[in-house]
């Protein structure tokens, strides 16, 4: 099974990588792009697991290794 | 008063630490293999620069599952000593021991100069020999030292005179230009509410020779060697 | 031999994909004794690219220098290495990576940086400090911002991460770049002299291990992209960039030096160009053996790769070893414990032939000795350079209307302008050996547990080049050499990196062929070997090449670290010293440049004799104790030196010089003659060091006094020159950065 | 409008990031992860932009700013 798993930074912090692409895209012309935000995407190949194992293991390996909860969420969802 | 240095797989400041602690400072010091269970009896256990697991996916983020992390758990909940540094910091962080996280350097650059910070507590194991207020001359060198914790937290560290060292100007000021790599409230290191653990951003084990630029890192390592302040 | 005969699909257009001539083909099919298969062709195709082959540059390698008491290894190894004496030795070298950070800036130079340091410790030797050699288009352009950008972060992502320092460089601008910057990385290890380790097999029975990271279809033909012009034609070859893994690389580092500091290995190659088909036939040639390989155990991250794409990968962070009898598994514990693979793929054995075995099926066997020594030598038309016009005769030089803008204007220009934008991102301080920070004349770094350190100097003019390829060639030898004399430092070897246009152009060949001349003449002048370096030709873009550019690399050594010298003034009162003569010499300047939009010549000229003699005379002062610093001329003469030796100084310390000369101001402000250093001593020692002077027959003239905190300079009685240090650092300081800022 | 923009290496590429969270969660005992891989994600506020001119911009600004389409590729959608 694959997943796909989206780590972004909760709005509370800063996120001044996206601030710096949106200040690139500005520059190049774009200046209907009103905000940027930067994140990190996972996608994992899981092997002999279940829709409902997943359900309980990809939050689990998300919140524990991927994302760092003091600054970031994430979302995740199946893939295939 | 016997030092473990850590390595990790990516460490690469574990030999300059040893060099600082044993060869220049004259202390016991030993490596600290990442995989074992052993602490060999050491004092003060010391997390080193670099980029443990080449800081991907977050820094010091995967080094915190390392096997012999769990023994330095338990030495820190023991009240033994913990200094990490630059790396080291980042991987107290992502285990808890320390609160809050590192993001990305204000500039989104990595910065590798001297700066200046200022010791706002002398009354920690690791600042016992310096004055309050003094402004010490150490060497930065990362990515991630922009600090962030949310506001209840910084409030709680500060209160509780947590905060060890601020970036600040030659004469101790702070300011957003000092503040190098945008640490909120220009925080360089702090301790655990213990008082035994402590992290930095700055390397004191790369100022502790004149020939290379200046030995205001003594104080810091020099500190250590009385032991725990009681 | 079962491999299929397919000499009849060998066309011209395989040939052109290969880039191999028909007259290279029958030569490969004479030494094989039959058609090779695609699979040896395409081994043949790498092995005898420019990249690795060095047909066109080889016949004029040949008149370099590369003998010396010192010398280990010259030419023809990973690196070269030099016996230091304490039982130690250094290793060093230098490389290219151009066309890949023209690609893809960030992993292009990242993977740079990550070859050359395996050339460094597959000899045995730990890695202390890497330099930079840039040439970027200029930086008012967004493209060339965003590739400098992208190559400074690869090579800070690299070698920050691998816990190198990266100690220094040097990085210029030009139009002629912007299409093609140039990346070059200079890596120097330190290794004890009985732990030295090369790519050797031993003998027959030995086991081969495959070690690091798995093999993918990376940069598969990369040596041979590095070795044709880039124009649409090549777009098609452009997927073959790597992705570097500073990570593993350390890993492997620390992997091989144990295996090797515990005597488990024979020998070891790392597999940088044409990966795996150049390490297996090159530790086989080298040691008169052959190898039998099994591509199967070959760790593979693809599924599905072909015996040509195992062979001809160019993944980085692996190494292939020959292990000790009966040591293998000691081998794989060490590997294991870093999370590495460590794989035996093969044996060696007798005959000198490689055999490689994919799928029980022999896909390969060549003679070794064909694929890694037999490449022809071609000896490609040269066009002899003409010499430039004078400056000047042309059309006259106006003098600005005033010296102090063209001073600060100069200061700003990229060339000229600090550089801390870019070593500020490299971690320069790690391994706690680095004496002098970047921005010195030299970089310094101390041996630990003694008192002697190595300096380091990159160097190269390309204007100077392009306008006298022969003088520039001696002049870059001699600026590397003048920026160890500066910091106290004798010249032990030299490396360099030449990095030129199309070979099949005779112009090209004619510059290349006066560069190799004038640094030969230069090294032998200095009595410095050159062991070892790296040609890089077809840096043209659409038909146009780069201005030639070789770029040399010298190391040497300061045998008390404490006398060692710094470029900025100590206190107020001392003496200002100029050593060597200024000429009428604003061709190929800086400030022509800048201020004129001109870029004509002649290049300085250059006096080997002098030179030296100034050299030494800088070296004696500085073991006498005379020197409070050091810091040679160069882009932007005696004005910019002085500007620099107060921002490198105690804060705000100005200057008060008084020139006297028949010379234009400009010439004598900005203009590049060559063999100068400037010098400041206490008022004690300035008798002393004027009598040296003389005695040597270099010149030396007091021309002023570290005062004030203004940079003034006068000449007969005129101030042409006056501004507050603050000032001028200003400019020089925020050049760079603000191009980066305006347009964030 | 809102659009997400995912940058990945592409397959034949190396992904040493993925790969190294891969061989943490093997050592953390998720045996069952046959594979990772990490990636970019963009999160962009486009004002005023409809939709068949995101379709136009988004391709043009991820390949030219957010990607390098000589080792990555990308994929987008609408989020809203
Ligand atoms: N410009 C040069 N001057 C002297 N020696 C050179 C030069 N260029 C290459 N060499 C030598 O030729 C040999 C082959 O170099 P090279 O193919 O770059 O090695 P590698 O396989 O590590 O890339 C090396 O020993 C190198 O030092
Ligand atoms: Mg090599």
């Amino acid at each position: 099974m694959k997943v796909r798993i989206l780590v972004s930074f909760k709005d509370s912090v800063l996120d001044p990588q996206g601030q710096t692409v949106k200040n690139a895209l500005l520059t190049l012309g774009y200046g209907f792009v009103r905000d940027v935000r930067q994140g990190k995407v996972f996608e994992l190949d899981l092997e002999g697991v279940s829709e409902d194992e997943a359900r309980r293991l990809v939050p689990e390996i998300a919140s524990k290794v991927l994302a760092n909860p003091i600054i970031e969420t994430f979302v995740w969802d199946i893939l295939a | 008063m016997k030092f473990g240095v850590v390595v990790f797989p990516g460490s690469n400041c574990d030999a300059d630490t040893l060099h600082a602690l044993g060869d220049i400072l004259g202390r016991e010091a030993v490596y600290l293999w990442h995989k074992d269970h052993d602490l060999k009896g050491v004092d003060c256990v010391v997390l080193p620069g670099g980029f443990a697991h080449g800081d991907y996916l977050r820094s010091g983020a995967i080094a915190r599952f390392s096997p012999l992390m769990r023994e330095v758990g338990e030495h820190a909940a023991r009240g033994g000593l913990v200094l990490g540094i630059c790396n080291g910091f980042q991987v107290l962080l992502e285990m808890g021991l320390l609160p809050g996280a590192m993001l990305r350097n204000k500039n989104l650059k990595f910065l590798c100069r001297f700066v200046t910070v200022r010791v706002e507590s002398e009354k920690t194991a690791f600042t016992r020999l310096a004055r309050k207020g003094q402004v010490l001359r150490l060497p930065i060198a990362h990515f991630d030292g922009n600090y962030y914790a949310p506001p209840d937290v910084l409030d709680e560290v500060e209160s509780n005179g947590r905060v060890v060292l601020r970036y600040c100007d030659d004469q101790g000021r702070l300011s957003e230009e000092s503040n190098v790599n945008g640490s909120l409230r220009s925080i360089a290191g702090l301790v655990n509410a213990a008082g035994n653990v402590m992290g930095l951003m700055p390397h004191p084990e790369r100022a502790v020779e004149d020939l290379l630029g200046g030995t205001d890192g003594r104080l810091i390592l020099e500190s250590l060697i009385g032991g725990r302040v009681p | 031999m079962s491999a299929p005969d397919r000499t009849a699909m060998i066309d011209d257009r395989i040939l052109k994909d290969h880039n191999l001539t028909r007259d290279e083909y029958k030569l490969i099919v004479k030494l094989v004794g039959r058609a090779p298969n695609p699979t040896e062709l395409g081994l043949f195709s790498v092995m005898w690219s420019e990249h690795c082959g060095y047909k066109s540059s080889r016949v004029h390698l040949k008149k370099l220098p590369t003998k010396g008491p010192a010398v280990i290894q010259g030419p023809g190894e990973n690196a070269g290495i030099l016996d230091i004496g304490d039982g130690l030795a250094v290793v060093f070298k230098i490389e290219s990576h151009n066309h890949p950070s023209f690609i893809e800036p960030y992993q292009g130079a990242a993977t740079g940086v990550g070859g050359i340091l395996r050339d460094i410790f597959t000899m045995g030797a730990r890695p202390i400090a890497v330099m930079d050699s840039l040439r970027f288009g200029p930086p008012d352009q967004p493209r060339n911002r965003a590739i400098m950008e992208g190559v400074v972060s690869g090579i800070a992502g690299y070698g920050n991460s691998f816990g190198v320092p990266t100690v220094g460089g040097e990085t210029s601008f030009d139009a002629g770049y912007a299409q093609n910057p140039l990346v070059n990385v200079f890596c120097l290890g330190l290794v004890r002299k009985d732990k030295i380790f090369y790519a050797r097999a031993e003998g027959a029975g030995n086991a081969v291990l495959y070690v690091g990271a798995k093999t993918g279809r990376d940069g598969i033909h990369g040596a041979t992209m590095a070795s044709a012009e880039f124009g649409t034609e090549t777009e098609h070859k452009r997927p073959n960039v790597q992705v570097g893994d500073p990570f593993k690389e350390k890993l492997l580092l620390e992997a091989c030096l144990e295996a090797m500091g515990r005597g488990l290995i024979v020998g070891i190659q790392d597999m940088g160009a044409a990966g795996l088909a150049c390490s297996t036939s090159e530790i086989a040639a080298k040691s008169g053996l052959g190898m039998d390989i099994d591509l199967d155990l070959v760790p593979q991250r693809e599924a599905g790769m072909t015996p040509y794409e195992i062979m001809l990968s160019e993944s980085q962070e692996r190494m292939l070893m020959v292990a000790r009898p009966g040591r293998v598994a000691e081998v794989q514990a060490i590997f294991a414990e870093w999370d590495l693979d460590a794989v035996v793929v093969g044996r060696v054995v007798e005959g000198g032939r490689l055999r490689v075995r994919f799928h029980g099926e022999e896909v390969i066997d060549l003679p070794v000795e064909a694929i890694v020594n037999l490449c022809p030598a071609l000896r490609r038309p040269v066009a002899k350079p003409r010499p430039a016009k004078p400056a000047g005769k042309g059309a006259p030089i106006p003098p600005p209307d005033n010296y102090t803008k063209a001073f600060l204007k100069l200061l700003a220009s990229p060339t000229i302008a600090d550089k801390e934008w870019i070593f500020g991102q490299y971690d320069h301080m790690v391994q706690t050996n680095t004496v002098f920070l970047p921005g010195a004349d030299a970089a310094v770094v101390r041996i630990k547990g003694s008192r002697r350190a190595l300096a380091a100097s990159l160097d190269g003019n390309s204007l100077h080049v392009r306008l006298d390829p022969r003088t520039g060639g001696a002049a870059a030898v001699a600026e590397a050499c003048r920026n160890l004399a500066c910091v106290g430092a004798r010249p032990i070897g030299i490396t360099n990196c030449l990095n030129f246009g199309n070979p099949e152009k005779p112009e090209v060949m004619g510059q290349f062929e006066a560069v190799i001349e004038g640094m030969a003449e230069a090294c032998k002048v200095f009595a410095v070997p050159v062991t070892g370096g790296n040609v890089s030709f077809y840096n043209d873009t659409e038909g146009a090449s780069i201005n030639p550019t070789p770029v040399v690399g010298v190391v040497g050594l300061i045998e008390d670290v404490a006398q060692a010298v710094r470029p900025g003034f100590k206190a107020a009162g001392d003496i200002v010293v100029l050593l060597g003569e200024t000429k009428d010499e604003l061709g190929g300047s800086e400030y022509l440049r800048s201020i004129h939009g001109r870029e004509d010549g002649p290049a300085p000229g250059l006096d080997l004799a002098l030179e030296k003699r100034v050299q030494e005379l800088c070296l004696e002062a500085v073991g006498l104790g005379l020197l409070r610093s050091a810091h040679d001329l160069s882009e932007g003469g005696l004005a910019v030196a002085l500007a620099e030796s107060c921002f490198h100084g105690l804060k705000d310390l100005g200057c008060v010089v008084e020139l006297e000369s028949e010379l234009r101001p400009d010439a004598l402000l900005f203009g590049e003659s060559a063999s100068r250093i400037l010098v400041s001593v206490r008022p004690s020692a300035l008798d002393r060091l004027l009598q040296l002077a003389r005695d040597r027959k270099a010149r030396a003239a007091a021309i002023g006094k570290v005062y004030g905190q203004s940079i003034v300079v006068g000449r007969a009685g005129f101030k042409l020159v006056d501004v507050t240090v603050r000032e001028a650092h200003r400019a020089w300081k925020n050049a760079i950065p603000d191009l980066f800022k305006i347009h964030a």
